[in-house]
């Protein structure tokens, strides 16, 4: 049986006029009901635009898929005609953005809003509709939702705003959840309140989410899949514990190291990647992060590695992950992490 | 007498309404046409005449004072005199005949008692002296009281003092008596103003506005609606009227602000009779064939391009320097080319001026002002003369006017003939008010005028602007000599000797210059295809009694 | 030795303008209320909180940039409050200010040569020449090229301009820096880079930071001494040490429980609290301790009716707390578990216990 | 809400005044050269005592603040004063005047919004392509050419031309006859009057909706599943409408106002071409008299597209109340 | 006053200029570093140079400003002077339809019609130029004042500003230059310029308070920049460019109410040319003398437009948010 969901060396490209712009170039994975998959990386990295590609939501032109492939229990996403995409979308793959003050319509009420993918998809009639969002907003733990269904997106607090967010998504029981920085707008404990809710609904419904994140902290809380993004394209793939503790790549030992820690003292100095994040339109020869790579050799500005399972179900876009001694001159390993 | 100022008017293309408000008797040189169907057929009854006309302010006798409300009250009431259409010869009306006492101080006029109001109401004298009073009475505030200055208690009334003129007597119903306040032998032509009307004292009182809005008058028409302002006043025949009965059923007055857009609606064939706006003369004379006399529009010949009894002339301020010198006068006269006016603005139209009383107006000789010629040569002897040799010295000149285009466009041209004699002219230009402002204070140097006689006689150009006692000499001319001539001239009673008199006066104004006659006016006015027999004045008045519509009574 | 700057019973209210015409219908938001800290010479203290708390009020009404309300604040002994002309240009040389956005915080139309000299221009240093050789060290210093003094900030990353912010609060040698925020605009990659930065500059100069962040594991890293804030008020204030291993405020402990740690295994294995609700409107702050609607352990009639002080708990360590001393810390503790049981989703009614909490 | 309303009404008071000092000095002979005595009276000559009168009448002999303050109470209780002119008060004869103008005004807007709002919508929805190209650049056409050239051109075109050549045409020339009203008179003013309006409604039309495209509620709205259109027109509209409501309303307002070269150009019988005529002949109550309705008008209006904003946009009705 | 610069403080080490820090952080390598900075406004030119339609208006713009300026140098000479006439000739050369001797033909006065529009463009240059440069001095005060000091400043001029925007555009220009008196240049500029305050002072205010919530406002007064430093140096310069495209806009829109004012006489006053008042003498000839009522109308059509164009590309060129 294919996986629930599968993205096979996706492409996306821009083509602005100051040149081509590889937003998403070579990204590959694939996730199993039940899953979370953390989507990790610093901004430009193509996390974004990986997650709109999925639900088709990159505006074309400027945008274009050159190759590859995403695939929804098997089918093809970028064959099916605009009318399946749409009813795939909202239905069983639903999203949630980042920012819930500009996300929701100001105009229009909250219940309308949430009951809108069921009146879409389910048929269902307004009164149905508005009485499942009344439901949907108390699962999501809004408070007299009966009342507050009526409500504008102005008068909702940004974490009321977010949980909104949720219930307008989970209206037709999604299989995929993409969740794309839903809590990086929000108060830190806000943000507790956000994945706690994030973690209990997939408890219940057991669907598939996809957690987009710059903070490696909510990406460690929640995920049990992470994918390492770089300059567009997926560096390294594996479990969370994985990725997170036995680090391949060089970019994400860097990031770690990168890191300073609320929970203990970091021995006050922070080791971080040198440089600036390239430009897209203009990628580095070879690997993009060799001209930041504190290890890189010629082979590296030459030649672009390939996203690689070394361990099995842990992946690396690194020549030298294989390479056992080149792992132990990971600081984690220096520190003893590993 | 009717300066040709006033309103509205002036703002968009002033010298093409300029041609109304005259009334009065001409004259001589006047073959009466034989007003016959020119177009062949035999006249027709009924349909409606439309008619352009300006916005009026008003359309009651006792305030109109603009050529458009005059035009509907002419329709509307009749007075005691008439002028023929053509001829401008007096004619009785409702009065039946008149006469006057030996210098020309009162006057008796005998009602021939067919007049009827529209109401049905017999008209009385009484209602003439109703009416002429309430023209006087301070109250109403009328434009118009001028007309009736010569009258006896005319300035007791003015001043509050009085309540009625002393000098109008009904004797009894058909009876009216007018004593004056001195000889005044054109009087019975002043009494043919359209405004000079009876009006029923019944229907004011019971309501003055709505009479403002649909008068009832004496006339072959009467008003059907209440004037619509801004759009149209609408008036039918009066069933009962015992003169003429009209042809026509009756006509709209259609109310255009504007000469281009009425054009514009002739054209498209839904107005009978308009002015023609300028610049569209010549072709309107190929297009619709040109009357032969002028005055009267026939299917094939509906260009009415006739004279009127107006003067388009310079003011020069006789007062100040440097025109309080004849010759500085003289040369200006002399060195402004007329007929280049004449054949540029009003494309051969209007005629150039050789004298300041137009032809038409009985007492007119030809080139009786020797100046009124275009001499560059001459001009600039007489500028020599003056101390100006080639313009050496001479100050820069404002040449004051009030805007338009029509002004704009004949100032432009007396602009650059001046220069060629070496006298340069700065424009002044202001809105009309504010230019009459500076005239009648005298705060100018050279302005314009101009004049239209609201009764054909000689007195009204030569009087008013140029004896030194009157409040419309702009120009500050003094000429005591002149000013004994005229006085003597008011009083003869017997027309031609008045007239020689007057003769006399304009010769010797002739002589100083004191003003500069450019050009004598003429209207430009079109009719439409199945318009017969219409006949509009050299007065400025259309006549809607004679002339019928083809096709209409089967429309 | 007296701190390098002394605040006492700072306070800041902004007005909300809702008048027609007269502005006497408006309200007041207290943003900044009764908060009093020091800051010793060549330490960084760290001021920490959510959005809202007041912190870069704070920061601001230090450095003049908002004049406060009420309060008393000292730079060198001298009272800043009252400084005006020639003297608060003098104080404003010596404390200056790192701001948040570096794409904000550079006019756009001057070269990064323009506005590191800008300091100098303005309080009339050194001859144009002098100037630019100024800028063009200390671009070395913070890392970018000498050659860049002629470039505009939008042909940059943030990272760079954010360099150039703070080669520009160097340009005057000040004695304190008001850091508001300055890394949080930046990824984690360059964060780093930004804080090390930070770090070395304080050795080499000698500098004293007050360092405002939300970010508590930034604030863990950079700062000495920590003063977390909430809803305007300081609730809790003491060594970087004692304040994160054992918090006193139930505040403090709830932040930290809240933000994860990228360890997977670590996280799992974190208890963690779950406050209630959101953040009151400051412009109707809860009655008594402003953290009782939200609290965990807030059980008692005297958390929503008085007010509690900055007691000390510790040496060097004070909390705002009733509860401090009575409670330890382990039994205002709950694990995600706990809060489930108790409040499904967090009680979003913020009216725990019938106790009052005027907030929507 | 109510309290909203309140305080727009009570905003509107200061300006009125304002503006009401602004006409008065127009009028006033502190400002306006001339006598007034004579403007009343006109040209005839009037004894010393008649002049005194109407000196007495008009209260030319107070001080300007109590001319001022008599002029302001018989405003509030609608007494412009009479004309100069035609001796009549000058609120009669505007109010003749008057529907003529607020149904051209009406015309003009509703050829706007239909026009205007297609042509925004179009070039918006299809960015970038030939119509946008073609609405882009008529639309500067549109703002840049002169009304009464406008006006003018039309006439010839399709009320004379048009004839000539047999084809359809429109009346060009009878405004003023009794069928006036008819909806075939209204096209071609209206058209001119709307033309500069038109092209601003698109303008803003379009780079509302372009703004509102960009939003990221209308990724939302893609997100749950809504095709393009519905996107763009359940939850792009309603948003992008709301600057483009108020721009229309505002612009009712300043048609109202700016009525007089195309009331001149079509001899159309409004208070602007009553206003023009007037300041011609000095009449000044009638110009200050106009100017003071058509503001007072505008201002009203204003009033309503303020209000109906209100009731758009969620955001702000509730702002205000909420506590 | 030029006063000697005090040293620059804490010079305390004496620091290689230039080379690494004593961190021994070496320079970051820049992708871009190649080539002289980029200066905002050098982006906006670039811009703007790739917007073909606002090219067509700025060159518009540009050959009607030369036509104007150098017209005394040969108009007259060769095609004929604006406003003189002879006379004794005009008769014969008075609406002439275009031809090689008259390029656009001549007016009922015998004028060449292509050195009227020519001296036109001047009088509306002019007027457009001067009117807008008044309403830009009273508007820019206005505005900064309002902005700046707040308060009851701003509602008082803000209230000022509300109630000449209640007055109707056209209709008050021409109520006040009816009142001034028409017929003067002065008063329409005076008109126009006083009118169009309100609009210049709004936008400013606006920008202005937009501007002074950057960040780099407050970096300056941080460091103790004076308020004319900050007005001056950061606030104006970037507060300027919504006022740039208004301004322009506001050209085109006064070029038009100069035109309507003439065309309603009210305006400059014949002699002089002006392409109202040449559209307003051409109002009778629309059927024998088509090319008096078309050209001038060309002529403000196309420089209104220009300006409008140029309005519209400077817009799309300033706007920041377009950059990347």
């Amino acid at each position: 049986m294919p996986p629930l969901m599968e993205v096979d060396d996706l492409r996306m490209h821009f083509f602005t006029r100051d040149g081509v712009v590889k937003a998403v170039d070579g990204v590959s994975f694939a996730l199993e009901a039940g899953q979370t998959l953390g989507m990790v990386g610093e901004s430009g990295s193509g996390k974004s635009v990986t997650a709109l590609s999925l639900m088709r939501l990159v505006p074309e032109p400027p945008g274009k898929v050159v190759s590859g492939d995403i695939r929804f229990k098997g089918e093809s996403i970028l064959r099916m005609s605009e009318k399946e995409q749409g009813r795939l979308r909202g239905d069983r793959i639903a999203m949630i953005f980042q920012d819930p003050m500009t996300s929701l319509n100001p105009v229009h009420r909250i219940g309308r809003q949430i009951a809108e993918p069921l009146r879409l998809h389910k048929g269902a009639s307004k009164k149905e509709a508005w009485g499942a969002a009344v439901e949907l907003l108390a699962q999501v733990g809004i408070p007299q939702p009966a009342e507050r269904a009526w409500d504008y997106p102005h008068e909702f607090s940004g974490g009321m705003r977010q949980r909104a967010m949720i219930a307008m998504a989970l209206a037709c029981d999604p299989e995929v959840l993409i969740a794309d920085e839903p809590t990086t707008a929000l108060d830190v404990t806000i943000q507790a309140q956000i994945l706690e809710l994030m973690r209990e609904i997939q408890a219940r419904t057991g669907s598939a989410i996809i957690m987009i994140s710059h903070d490696l902290g909510v990406v460690a809380d929640i995920a049990d899949h992470v994918l390492v993004m770089y300059a567009g394209k997926a560096v390294e793939f594996g479990a969370a514990d994985e990725v997170f503790c036995r680090p391949l790549h060089p970019y994400t030992w860097g990031l770690l190291e990168s890191l300073p820690r609320h929970d203990a003292d970091d021995g006050g100095r922070l080791s971080p990647i040198k440089g600036q994040p390239p430009s897209l339109i203009n990628l580095p020869s070879g690997c993009a992060f060799s001209p930041r790579c504190a290890y890189a050799t010629e082979r590296c500005c030459s030649e672009a590695p390939h996203l690689v399972e070394i361990d099995s179900g842990h992946s690396s876009a690194c020549h030298f992950s294989a390479d056992k001694d080149f792992l132990n001159r990971s600081p984690h390993s220096a520190t003893g992490k590993l | 007498m009717v300066r040709t100022r006033k309103p509205a008017l002036y703002g968009i293309i002033p010298a093409l309404l300029l041609t109304g408000v005259l009334l009065a008797m001409t004259a001589c040189g006047q073959e009466p046409t034989t007003s016959t169907t020119a177009a062949g057929g035999e006249i027709q009854k009924g349909g409606t005449l439309v008619y352009q006309i300006g916005n009026p302010s008003f359309i009651e006798p006792t305030q109109a004072f603009e050529s458009e409300g005059i035009e509907i009250v002419q329709a509307v009431f009749d007075s005691l005199v008439q002028f023929d259409y053509l001829t401008n010869e007096l004619a009785p009306d409702v009065a039946a005949s008149w006469e006057a006492n030996e210098d020309a101080s009162v006057w008796t006029f005998h009602l021939s008692g067919e007049s009827t109001f529209h109401n049905g109401r017999k008209v009385t004298a009484a209602d003439f002296k109703y009416a002429w009073e309430r023209i006087c009475d301070p109250v109403n505030k009328s434009n118009i009281s001028y007309h009736l200055s010569a009258v006896k208690g005319f300035d007791e009334m003015g001043e509050g003092a009085a309540t009625e003129l002393s000098g109008v007597k009904a004797i009894d119903d058909e009876t009216l008596e007018v004593t004056l306040s001195y000889g005044y032998g054109d009087f019975e032509y002043v009494v043919g103003h359209p405004c000079l009307c009876p009006i029923p004292k019944e229907e004011v009182e019971k309501d003055a506005a709505a009479f403002a809005l649909k008068p009832i008058g004496n006339g072959p028409f009467m008003v059907s609606e209440p004037w619509a302002a801004s759009r149209y006043v609408r008036v039918v025949k009066y069933p009962d009227y015992k003169g003429t009965q009209p042809n026509i059923d009756g006509v709209e007055f259609k109310i255009f602000e504007d000469v281009e857009t009425a054009y514009l609606g002739f054209q498209a064939g839904s107005i009978d009779s308009t002015q023609i706006p300028p610049g569209n003369v010549n072709a309107a004379k190929t297009a619709y064939g040109v009357s032969p006399d002028g005055y009267t529009s026939n299917p094939g010949a509906q260009v009415q391009l006739g004279p009127e009894l107006a003067i388009y002339y310079m003011l020069l301020n006789n007062e100040a320097e440097p025109f309080d010198d004849p010759d500085v006068r003289r040369a200006v006269s002399l060195a402004i080319n007329r007929q280049a006016i004449c054949d540029i603005v009003h494309e051969g139209v209007r005629k150039p001026a050789d004298s300041f009383i137009p032809p038409g107006v009985a007492g007119y000789v030809p080139e009786a002002w020797a100046y009124s010629k275009y001499d560059v040569e001459a001009a600039k002897e007489h500028l020599a003369k003056a101390g100006y040799p080639d313009g050496a010295g001479f100050p820069i000149i404002k040449l004051s006017f009030n805007s338009g285009p029509g002004h704009e466009d004949i100032m432009t041209l007396v602009q650059a003939d001046l220069k060629a004699i070496g006298v340069t002219a700065e424009f002044d230009v202001s809105d009309a008010p504010t230019y009459w402002d500076k005239v009648q204070n005298g705060n100018y140097q050279i302005g314009r005028s101009g004049w239209g006689a609201d009764y054909p006689i000689i007195d009204s150009f030569v009087y008013s602007n140029l004896a030194s006692t009157s409040a419309d000499n702009f120009a500050n001319y003094n000429n005591p000599a002149l000013d004994e001539v005229i006085t003597a001239a008011r009083q003869i009673k017997a027309t031609d000797e008045r007239i020689k008199k007057y003769e006399e006066a304009v010769a010797m104004a002739g002589e100083d210059c004191p003003v500069v006659p450019i050009t004598f006016y003429a209207h430009s006015r079109v009719g439409s295809a199945r318009l017969h027999d219409f006949v509009h004045g050299g007065l400025g008045m259309s006549d809607f009694v004679s002339c019928w519509l083809e096709g209409a009574a089967a429309q | 030795m007296a701190a390098l700057l002394q605040v006492e019973g700072l306070t800041k209210h902004f007005r909300v303008g809702q008048g027609v015409i007269l502005s006497h219908m408006n309200k007041t938001v207290k943003a900044v209320d009764d908060v009093s800290f020091a800051v010793e010479q060549g330490e960084t203290l760290g001021l920490v909180g959510e959005s809202g708390c007041g912190k870069s009020t704070t920061g601001r009404c230090i450095n003049r940039l908002l004049e406060a309300t009420s309060g008393k604040i000292e730079f060198e002994g001298v009272d800043v409050r009252r400084l005006r002309g020639k003297r608060l240009r003098v104080y404003r040389r010596d404390v200056q200010f790192i701001f948040q956005d570096p794409y904000a915080s550079l006019n756009p139309r001057m070269t990064f040569g323009e506005i590191m000299a800008e300091p100098l221009v303005i309080h009339g240093f050194g001859t144009r020449r002098e100037r630019e050789q100024r800028c063009k060290e200390m671009l070395a210093v913070v890392g970018l090229s000498p050659e860049h003094i002629h470039r505009y900030p939008h042909e940059f990353s943030g990272g760079q301009r954010q360099r150039v912010g703070i080669a520009r609060s160097l340009m005057l040698r000040p004695k304190m820096i008001v850091c508001d925020e300055p890394v949080s605009a930046l990824d984690v990659s360059i964060q780093a880079q930004i804080i090390n930065l930070l770090d070395e500059l304080q050795k080499e100069f000698g500098l004293t930071y007050l360092f405002i962040a939300h970010d508590l594991a930034v604030v863990r890293h950079i700062c000495d001494r920590v003063a977390v804030m909430y809803l305007g008020k300081i609730v809790e204030l003491g060594g970087r040490q004692e304040v994160y291993s054992s918090p006193h405020h139930p505040y403090t402990e709830s932040l930290l429980s809240a933000a994860p740690v990228p360890d997977p295994q670590k996280q799992r294995a974190r208890s963690r609290i779950i406050l209630r609700g959101d953040v009151p409107d400051p412009m109707y702050p809860p009655t008594g301790c402003r953290f009782h609607t939200r609290c965990p352990i807030a059980r008692f009639p005297i958390c929503s009716e008085e007010e509690p002080p900055l007691r000390s708990v510790a040496s060097g360590h004070e909390t705002a707390c009733h509860f401090a001393k009575a409670f330890p810390i382990s039994a205002g503790r709950m694990t995600s578990g706990d809060a489930h049981q108790q409040d499904p989703f967090g009680g979003f009614d913020g009216r725990p216990g019938g106790n009052l909490g005027d907030f929507s | 809400m109510l309290a909203y309303i309140a305080r727009r009404v009570v905003q509107m008071i200061p300006v009125f005044i304002g503006i009401t000092v602004i006409l008065f000095l127009i009028r006033s002979p502190a400002i306006v050269p001339g006598d007034p005595v004579r403007m009343i009276v006109g040209e005839r000559a009037i004894s010393q005592a008649l002049y005194d009168q109407v000196v007495k009448e008009n209260a030319l002999d107070k001080p300007l603040y109590y001319q001022y303050g008599r002029y302001l109470t018989r405003l509030v209780q609608g007494d412009l004063g009479d004309s100069y002119q035609l001796k009549r008060p000058v609120t009669h004869i505007l109010f003749e005047k008057l529907p003529n103008t607020l149904k051209l005004a009406l015309v003009a807007l509703l050829i706007e919004t239909v026009i205007g709002l297609a042509a925004g919508i179009l070039s918006a929805v299809k960015k970038y392509s030939f119509w946008d190209m073609l609405v882009t650049l008529s639309t500067a056409i549109l703002v840049s050419v002169p009304v009464f050239w406008l006006g003018m051109g039309l006439q010839v075109l399709f009320g004379v031309k048009f004839k000539q050549w047999g084809l359809p045409y429109l009346p060009v020339y009878d405004m003023t006859s009794r069928d006036f009203s008819t909806v075939v008179h209204f096209i071609m003013p209206g058209f001119t009057l709307a033309s500069a309006s038109m092209a601003y409604a698109a303008r803003i039309t379009r780079s509302q909706l372009l703004e509102v495209m960009g939003q990221d509620y209308m990724r939302t709205a893609a997100a749950k599943g809504l095709s393009r259109r519905d996107v763009i027109w359940k939850h792009g509209m309603k948003n992008a409408m709301i600057p483009v409501v108020t721009f229309l309303g505002m612009d009712l307002g300043a048609m109202v106002g700016g009525t007089i070269l195309t009331e001149m150009v079509f001899n159309w019988p409004g208070v602007g071409l009553e206003i023009y005529n007037a300041i011609q002949l000095r009449d000044w109550p009638i110009v200050t008299g106009g100017v003071i309705v058509i503001v007072f008008m505008v201002m009203i209006i204003n009033l309503i597209v303020d209000i109906s904003y209100a009731f758009l946009d969620p955001r702000i009705r509730y702002t205000k109340a909420v506590k | 006053m030029a006063e000697a610069p005090e040293q620059i403080p804490g010079e305390r080490s004496a620091r290689g200029a230039g080379t690494d820090s004593s961190m021994g952080r070496p320079p970051l390598s820049i992708a871009e570093s190649v080539g002289k900075g980029r200066t905002l406004r050098g982006d906006a030119w670039r811009r703007l140079r790739k917007n073909r339609l606002a090219v067509a208006g700025l060159v518009w713009v540009a050959i009607m400003v030369l036509l104007a300026v150098s017209a005394d140098l040969w108009v007259p000479r060769y095609l004929g002077d604006p406003v003189d006439i002879d006379t004794t000739q005009a008769a014969s050369q008075s609406l002439q339809p275009p031809s090689w001797d008259h390029l656009l033909g001549t007016d009922r006065m015998s004028r060449d019609i292509a050195s009227r529009i020519i001296y036109g463009a001047r009088a509306s240059l002019l007027v457009g130029a001067v009117a807008v440069g008044i309403m830009l001095v009273i508007g820019l005060v206005m505005g900064a004042v309002a902005a700046y000091y707040g308060g009851i400043w701003d509602s008082i001029i803000m209230r000022a500003a509300d109630i000449f925007l209640a007055f109707p555009y056209v209709l008050f220009a021409i109520v006040l230059v009816g009142v001034m008196g028409g017929g003067s240049p002065t008063n329409v500029f005076l008109a126009i310029g006083l009118l169009g305050w309100p609009g210049i002072a709004r936008i400013f205010r606006g920008s202005v308070l937009a501007v002074r919530e950057n960040e780099y406002v407050d970096a300056a007064r941080a460091m103790g920049a004076s308020t004319p430093r900050i007005l001056f140096r950061h606030i104006m310069p970037n507060a300027i460019a919504p006022l740039v495209v208004y301004a322009t806009m506001s050209i085109g829109v006064a070029i038009l109410a100069e035109a309507a004012l003439s065309f309603l006489g009210m305006g400059v006053q014949p002699p002089a040319p002006s392409w109202g008042g040449m559209l307003s003498e051409a109002r009778g000839y629309l059927f024998t003398a088509p090319w008096l009522m078309v050209y001038p109308g060309i002529g403000i059509l196309t420089t209104v437009l220009a300006f409008v164009l140029l309005g519209d590309g400077l817009r799309d060129a300033l706007d920041v948010r377009k950059k990347e």
